[in-house]
């Protein structure tokens, strides 16, 4: 018995707290696609993933805001229904929307280091205003330029082309979002882990 | 041995655990009761290092919980007050399972602990089920299955008669006896004292975060009075 | 909707890491070529596939209808011009063998879906990402699959609750903000609980692993998806 | 009254309720009994609405509750099976509130009404405390009063005694018993029938989905053998 027991290397508690928000935070991600509106102006619909990056990056900071958000590319690529539409699978993440997916991790990094300066979490309620609505501008900047740069690449689309079809129609949208994520944190209902 | 040497909780600024001390010997069946909000669940919570004490120290066969929670938590099983909190896989068998595989075990033996910690609680066979399609007490019961799958050698019970029927209940409770006789430590919380206190060694009772009752079920059972537990023959 | 059904097909008897090999391959070569003769033998490869895991492709096509809806729309989207001529086909065709490899890869990738399960999926990832950081991953591929129906039923749960008082009679926008925030605080409650859990059951970087092995199957595939990865190349 | 003629009722193709037919009349006191999985649950979620049967009919009050889903909700009272389940805010008094604010009621009844409804549960005076940080014990008893609070004239209570201690027990069955008392109609589902069966005008058992047993105490404790019900003496 005691020898077994020595070799049991125990997950750190911090580790396991932030860890479990992750795998949550990517099942929710995941949850919400089941709102996912077809648009005929666009190969992608409307959902609303990008607001649950946002929130990996500000709840969960720099390090685990992307790994649940690479958790939930990683889950949809091994077949479970989280991709728009309730799709799943390795090809989700090559096909057309492929570009957006991968820069979700990224946008998630991008915000966390930018609203926390570094792996330990900041209260997000003494953050100030324009410095996390400055975040996730950036980050909305960067999941739409990957996003329909790989788009216009995969389908052979001229620029013009492709930012009509990838990023117009979704402007509205993504203002609501960024407001949305913004009201969350404020609310003081959710709050970073703080060690 | 698990011992709470004058042990201090508070949540935020509200005093919960106030100066606890007892301990649970091996192979002992203790019942821990008390009414609503007076400390079993937080007290039950510093076993296995879930909560750590504001004050005063809590040591399981020894060494104190915060020193060596490797020991703590492979010796210490427990089983939640709300099941659901305490599911981490989609199946049954796969839940199950989850512990004995954090200890490495071998895959035969893990195989061996599912199996029969489901029989234990009346559920052979039903390692293929979905945990979200089961009732409210064949939930409870694979959440006790959870916890006897690890035999630890001291066994926390939160309340685990919850919604359980009455052979699933019978069933667990002779589980509990004879694992008692084997040598673990069992502590149990609950309510209702009527048909436990039987095979009890030991009661403790707490009120406002304190034990105000602690002895032999007889002499415990008479000292009872006012403290919001059901007992025999009231 | 595709999910992994158990079967007993060639490609259910694959070790998953062959068939992800082969999905990577499939996918190297796709994105690397778009004449029509490449597309014919891609299509050729994409029915055997389909064939060795009995997807059948009229339901993944109904299934992926949005998709296709998409991918057809697509060279359309590229053939429009601003000024005269208006329609420019040769644009419309590059675009269309473009979307019609995607559609491939797609349904390459559905064999995969439909015959592994998650454990699978879990033991592949813990055996091919060294370290930490894939361990972290596989127990989170199992953490996600427990949870996406929870937080799903918890949505549920709470319009339920909301019904169950009456809540119907409350404004769009009332109700709207209430589910919003109540399944946020929620799912983020269940998180903190699901820690508890962990921490409990001896959550470890080292757990005894899902059996995995390579059969004698496995070798003639794992070759068959290495030459596609070079025919990207050529 | 409300009434049950002929429902069945499956999930996807299991079968939970099969030909269950029977009436709770206002005014008595009606206990629901019977094993883990034996379709309790599945049968009080049919009293409002919260499911509907895939055949037959349920009736409030003669009206078929599909039919006028509102005045279904807003006569059934519901006590969920996990309390948690049944929260739609933050604190408890807003909890409690939730449903007699949908009533339309005033802002002095509503008051009034939540004041009696927790102290009815043993709870007075908490109104401002945060529901997630109660004690088990605690919850379920903030659950039922935001049924009483309702002030229904059918209560459908879902093994609500969860956790409870000894002095809210206690004190919810004597609100139950002078509700009865004043006319309304009370179907609790319990497993233990050991000290209710003495408040109850007809103790209903079902097994397998179907109704077994179904008549006053006296006759129906006779019958209950097999069962897997809790009885006095056994
Ligand atoms: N997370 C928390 N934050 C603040 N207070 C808490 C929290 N959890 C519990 N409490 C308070 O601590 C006290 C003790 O709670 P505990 O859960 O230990 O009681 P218990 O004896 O297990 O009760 P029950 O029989 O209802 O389960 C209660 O008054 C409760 O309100
Ligand atoms: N969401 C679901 N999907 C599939 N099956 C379900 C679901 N909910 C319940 N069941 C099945 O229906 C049967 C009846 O469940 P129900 O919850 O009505 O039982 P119960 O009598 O309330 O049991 P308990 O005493 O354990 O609460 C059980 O066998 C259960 O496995
Ligand atoms: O296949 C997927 O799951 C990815 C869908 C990508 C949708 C993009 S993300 C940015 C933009 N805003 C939306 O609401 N939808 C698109
Ligand atoms: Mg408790
Ligand atoms: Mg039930």
């Amino acid at each position: 018995m005691a020898t077994e027991r020595n070799s049991v290397d125990l997950v750190d508690d911090t580790v396991v707290r932030q860890f479990a928000r992750a795998a949550v935070l990517a099942a929710l991600i995941g949850a919400s696609v089941l709102v996912s509106i077809p648009i005929p102006l666009s190969p992608a619909p409307i959902t609303l993933q990008v607001l649950f990056v946002f929130l990996a990056g500000l709840v969960l900071g720099p390090i685990w805001g992307p790994f649940s958000v690479l958790l939930y590319l990683t889950t949809g690529a091994v077949g479970l229904p989280v991709f728009a539409g309730m799709k799943g699978g390795l090809g989700v993440l090559i096909g057309h929307t492929g570009g957006y997916l991968w820069s979700y991790p990224i946008a998630a990094a991008l915000i966390g280091v930018v609203v926390h300066r570094g792996t330990a979490l900041r209260d997000l309620r003494t953050v100030p205003l324009s410095l996390v609505v400055g975040a996730l501008v950036m980050a909305t900047i960067l999941i739409y330029g990957l996003g329909t740069a790989y788009m216009a690449w995969l389908l052979e689309y001229t620029a013009w082309e492709a930012i009509t079809a990838g990023v117009l129609p979704f402007i509205p949208g993504e203002i609501l979002k960024i407001a949305a994520a913004v009201a969350i944190v404020r609310s003081g209902r959710i709050t970073p882990v703080r060690s | 041995m698990i011992e709470f040497e004058s042990v201090s909780y508070a949540f935020e600024d509200v005093p919960v655990l106030e100066n606890v001390s007892l301990s649970i010997d091996d192979g002992k069946f203790v019942l821990l009761a008390g009414g609503n909000g007076s400390g079993k669940t937080t007290l039950l919570r510093h076993c296995n290092g879930l909560l750590e004490p504001d004050s005063g120290d809590v040591l399981v066969d020894g060494t104190p919980v915060a020193e060596d929670l490797i020991a703590a938590r492979s010796s210490v099983g427990m089983v939640f007050q709300h099941p659901r909190d305490q599911f981490v896989a989609a199946t049954v068998g796969a839940d199950v399972a989850f512990g004995p595989e954090n200890l490495g075990l071998e895959r035969r033996e893990i195989d061996r602990r599912v199996t029969a910690a489901l029989e234990a609680v009346n559920m052979a066979g039903r390692e293929d089920d979905r945990i979200d399609a089961l009732s409210g007490g064949e939930q409870s019961r694979v959440a006790i299955a959870g916890a006897l799958a690890m035999e630890p050698t001291h066994l926390v019970l939160d309340e685990p008669f919850t919604g359980l029927d009455e052979p699933a209940r019978r069933s667990v409770l002779d589980r509990l006896e004879s694992l008692a006789a084997d040598g673990t430590g069992v502590l149990l919380a609950t309510h209702d004292l009527r048909d436990v206190c039987g095979l009890a060694d030991r009661i403790i009772a707490m009120r406002d975060g304190c034990v105000a009752v602690d002895g032999p079920p007889a002499a415990a059972l008479a000292e009872l009075e006012g403290l919001e537990v059901r007992v025999p023959g009231r | 909707m595709l999910t992994y059904e158990p079967d007993a097909t060639l490609a259910h008897r694959l070790d998953p890491r062959t068939k992800l090999a082969v999905q990577i391959g499939f996918a190297a070569t796709a994105l690397a070529h778009t004449t029509p003769r490449s597309l014919a033998v891609l299509s050729a490869v994409t029915a055997i596939v389909l064939f060795s895991a009995h997807v059948s492709i009229r339901r993944t096509l109904v299934d992926y209808r949005f998709a296709l809806l998409i991918l057809a729309l697509a060279p359309l989207i590229a053939g429009v011009t601003l000024g005269a001529p208006w329609f420019d086909t040769a644009d419309a065709i590059a675009s269309g063998l473009a979307s019609y490899r995607v559609l491939l890869i797609l349904l390459v990738s559905a064999a995969y879906v439909r015959s592994t399960p998650v454990r699978d999926s879990r033991a592949a990832i813990q055996r091919t990402i060294p370290g930490k950081p894939g361990q972290l991953l596989g127990i989170g591929v199992a953490l996600v699959f427990r949870f996406l129906p929870v937080l799903q039923a918890d949505l549920r749960t709470i319009r339920e609750a909301m019904a169950a008082r009456l809540g119907t009679k409350r404004s769009a926008v009332d109700r709207a903000s209430t589910i919003g925030i109540l399944g946020l605080t929620r799912a983020f409650d269940r998180a903190d609980r699901l820690s508890l859990a962990l921490q409990a059951r001896c959550f470890a970087w080292n757990p005894t692993l899902p059996p995995l092995a390579f059969s004698r199957l496995d070798y003639p595939v794992l070759v068959l998806a290495v030459a596609l990865a070079f025919s990207a190349f050529v």
